[in-house]
């Protein structure tokens, strides 16, 4: 394992220090139980928190400030939080309109928060992203994933939270942009979880995992490694086959790294994904391309496509002034 | 049983878990996201380090702390699971000083339930509860029917392991496992082998306690 | 090789012209040769030109946009850019207050440049960026090279330029920003150019590069990895020993990945930097951290330390719209 | 020498460097950025493109389309270079219908004499000009002494091949070997590996010519 680190059991405090620092003017860092909040606290408006295992950022840290998170709970790399660090976080934040808690649906994620959610003595909802369309949806089983996706519910949720919505109607937003947003992702390579010191797979030169999360954990099925264009039309074509978006609709298209994978090839991805959306008559309103949602240095992308309706858009645009995203 | 068992129960299983890392650990890294023989290392060292403070409780408070402690230490999946079963297992004993056999089945029977009940889930579905369900069981069976501390652990570690084996061939619906579909069979849960691992350790901790 | 790619040889083309089209309100892509222009060209300045190889995204074109750069030319990856096309560029954006060119030091793109310059008939000057302190300044060699300090003279000229300092002023200010910033890195692993198809340097285990520049090429040694701390410290006294700033002195701090490395560790080096400089009596005034000037996907970070001085904290601060960098 | 040599030179280089593709490609690699067999490739591409149109022209002429279209195609350090060492042989020979062997010689002479003045660059720096100088040097001696075209030819090859081994003993003050300080000894220029086919390839060309 070759990465920057003085002790792997410090690695995440040190970092969460370093970010703090880096963005002093925007966020606050409280240690045991560690949260992160906004340096400026929000006026009267309902409480976004996120949280989830560290290795992922920018998410969530890094898109805490006015128009998204008010607090986000990091815990050690892909591993969730636990229900100490929400309960703090949300004593901090709320202020008397509500908790909205917005977590990517992991059993541990899931467990952790609702057991947070059930020692809370606030008003608290929770909206669940499972955005990845490579898990087929099930009574019986944890269901999908919530991946890259979780960013836009956050931002959208809040820019609605910033405007005055209620904490059922962000809970409310949030399930629908939930219910219209789908992706899906491929890897090339595996990550190594400092703690472990090793990666969590192997794979061969030219394969790929494909259906991948963002954990560095292996995907639906392994294959061939192909031009990125087919590879394109297979993801879309999962994706599609979700939304099912009608010819002359609206999307956000997000290109999203899982870390390792450079700018100039999300930028190609999004060149072949255009075109697909073309070819299917489907408009992109709005975009965004980086390494956003990451499985610390795995190399790979998702795409994910948002259907937009109603306000989400204008939701979209209305300003935002975090680490990672700002205008 | 006495806080000083459960004490050294936790010591054992802290070395047994740190014995099998290697194993536990390319486990989730096969089926997982490879941080589960990390997340349990971090509870047990969190619980050993409170030592002195569980020798004051009885059982009861004991396990309760325990859970507590666990709660904001493991995280993950496992963190929040392994947690209820502890709390669980604290409230079922309130007001026993000293549990016998019988009671202390009943308590972990308890606990199983909690996790069940937490994790939505229930055997067949390739997870810790496959080794915690029908172990649990027999252990209530066994005390019930008043069985030596010695054949008991013999019969517990056998159906620990045997059911630990048997997660190989499941395809998972609960957990990280069951994002993979039919590519998870052939591995063993994790959470199933630190499962097993931790039965393990406490049995030989009784039966070589008894021996000495 | 394991890459998102159709065809080697399309590769820069089509990331180009996904470039623009996820960023189609900022961006205007030109072809053959190949330059990217701001959409809505600036109103009577002096103009901001930059390029040289692909694969450090997202300088340059990233940075093209109000309060920044007005052109760019993308090479070939890792491969200066040609004279026709910064004379295209130049031609599209100079509208008569003059163009500067802002130009890293390597032989290839000072040439390029150079040639560029000598063939076009408008008032020009150029830039030479060159705050890598692991190479030696010297009279007789090509000198130092300019690594991840280039985005912080392109902001700060920049912000003058668009306020209406003239070619001469902005050409001043750049030179005193460079003279005033200093850089140094390191990598844990080399990258692939795509057309080579291999990484160009093979490093071991416990291995990393001291000195390296964003060409994927081996550095001044290989020594053994380090604590971050260790290498930090090492980092910043040579970039110290360069610069002299004085106790009470303030700067820039920018911890640029390379790419390969996840925010957390390029964070946890900012954790450390901050507390060298603390322990040297020197204020971080302003602090930038992310993958800005990279080397593809190599892993690895810098360490660059602007002094500054009069108004370039306020310049750094002024209004600045492109794709990477937005406030 | 008419423009239908420098046609067959121009085929003759782009098939010589393509068979020492893994060479010069691992030399730039070991003390470069990896791309030089890349940009030179590209190079001998788009003139070999250019063949319908270079075949009308006169050899000056012919250089200078040469040269500049280099220029657009090659990038990086040694675009400029080589761009500049073709425009100015074109210059050199302007209004010559047939240079003969002298006037080539003094052409090439004032090709890498460019090469020299666009570089900042002489002998002893680990460039490609430390094959070119002496090489071109030699040219305008044997020429001028009328050597014949088999013995110029085996002694303009000796003398590349020696200048371009001699480069694995330098130290680089230019380029970007510069920046590896002491670690670029023991490793060949890959300009000069270049340089040296280049001139093996144009060499062999002319005297197979020669023989058939
Ligand atoms: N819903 C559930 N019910 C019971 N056990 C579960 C459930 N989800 C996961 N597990 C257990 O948790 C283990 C994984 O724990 P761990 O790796 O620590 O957490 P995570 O999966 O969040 O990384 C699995 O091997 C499985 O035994
Ligand atoms: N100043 C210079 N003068 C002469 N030759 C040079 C100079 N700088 C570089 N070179 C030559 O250029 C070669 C490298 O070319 P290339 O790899 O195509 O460009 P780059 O170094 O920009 O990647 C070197 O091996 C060297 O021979
Ligand atoms: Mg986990
Ligand atoms: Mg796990
Ligand atoms: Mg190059
Ligand atoms: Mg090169």
């Amino acid at each position: 394992m070759k990465k920057f680190v003085n002790d792997v059991d410090q690695l995440l405090v040190e970092a969460l220090q370093g970010l703090q620092a880096a963005h002093s003017d925007l966020l606050e860092l409280h240690l045991d139980p560690n949260y992160v909040t906004r340096k400026q606290p929000a006026k009267k408006k309902v409480a976004l928190i996120s949280g989830g295992g560290s290795g992922h950022e920018p998410l969530h840290c890094g898109l805490i400030g006015k128009g998204m998170l008010d607090a986000a709970c990091p815990g050690q790399v892909f591993t969730s939080p636990t229900p100490d660090q929400m309960l703090a976080a949300a004593q901090a934040v709320d202020n008397g309109q509500g908790v909205l808690f917005i977590v990517k649906n992991y059993a541990g994620d899931v467990m952790n928060f609702q057991m947070a959610a059930e020692m809370m003595d606030r008003p608290c909802a929770t909206v669940l992203v499972n955005d990845d369309v490579a898990v087929e949806r099930s009574q019986h089983t944890t269901g999908r994933r919530g991946v890259a996706g979780t960013l836009i519910v956050e931002k959208l949720v809040g820019a609605a939270a910033e405007a005055g919505a209620s904490l059922e109607q962000c809970k409310a937003l949030g399930d629908r942009v939930n219910s219209r947003t789908a992706s899906m992702g491929v890897a090339l390579t595996s990550c190594t979880v400092p703690a472990a010191g090793r990666p969590t797979f192997d794979i061969g030169d030219g394969e790929m995992e494909f259906g991948v999360g963002i954990h560095g954990e292996p995907g639906r099925r392994r294959g061939p490694m192909k031009p990125a264009r087919e590879l394109v039309d297979d993801l879309l074509a999962a994706i599609l086959a979700d939304l099912k978006p009608e010819r002359g609709s609206e999307v956000l298209l997000h290109v999203n790294g899982f870390g390792g994978t450079p700018l100039v090839e999300l930028y190609l991805l999004y060149h072949c994904a255009q075109k697909v959306l073309e070819r299917e008559g489907i408009r992109i309103g709005r975009s965004l391309v980086g390494n956003y949602t990451t499985a610390l240095e795995m190399a790979g992308a998702s795409l994910t496509v948002t259907q937009f309706d109603g306000e989400m858009k204008s939701l979209w645009d209305a300003p935002v002034h975090t680490a990672a995203l700002r205008w | 049983m006495n806080t000083q068992d459960i004490v050294s129960a936790v010591e054992a299983v802290q070395a047994a878990i740190l014995a099998n890392e290697a194993h536990i650990e390319s486990l989730d890294r096969a089926i997982g996201d490879g941080d589960h023989f990390i997340n349990v290392r971090r509870g047990c060292e969190a619980i050993v380090a409170m030592r002195p403070e569980l020798s004051q409780l009885p059982p009861a408070a004991a396990f309760e702390r325990i859970g507590m402690k666990l709660l904001s230490t493991i995280g993950g999946a496992s963190g929040p699971l392994i947690a209820s079963f502890f709390m669980s297992m604290g409230r079922e004993l309130a007001g026993i000083e000293q549990p016998d056999t019988r009671e202390f089945a009943q308590a972990l029977a308890a606990g199983v339930e909690a996790i069940k009940k937490r994790g939505k889930a229930d055997v067949g579905e390739k997870t810790m509860l496959d080794v915690l369900i029908p172990t649990s069981r027999l252990l209530q069976r066994l005390a019930a029917e008043g069985a030596d501390r010695e054949s008991l652990c013999m019969k517990i570690k056998q159906e620990a392991e045997a059911n630990m084996l048997a997660t190989r061939d499941m395809i998972a619906t609960k957990g990280r496992a069951h994002f993979l579909g039919e590519r998870a069979l052939g591995h063993i849960d994790p959470g199933a082998k630190t499962s097993q691992v931790a039965v393990f350790a406490v049995c030989d901790m009784l039966t070589e306690g008894a021996a000495s």
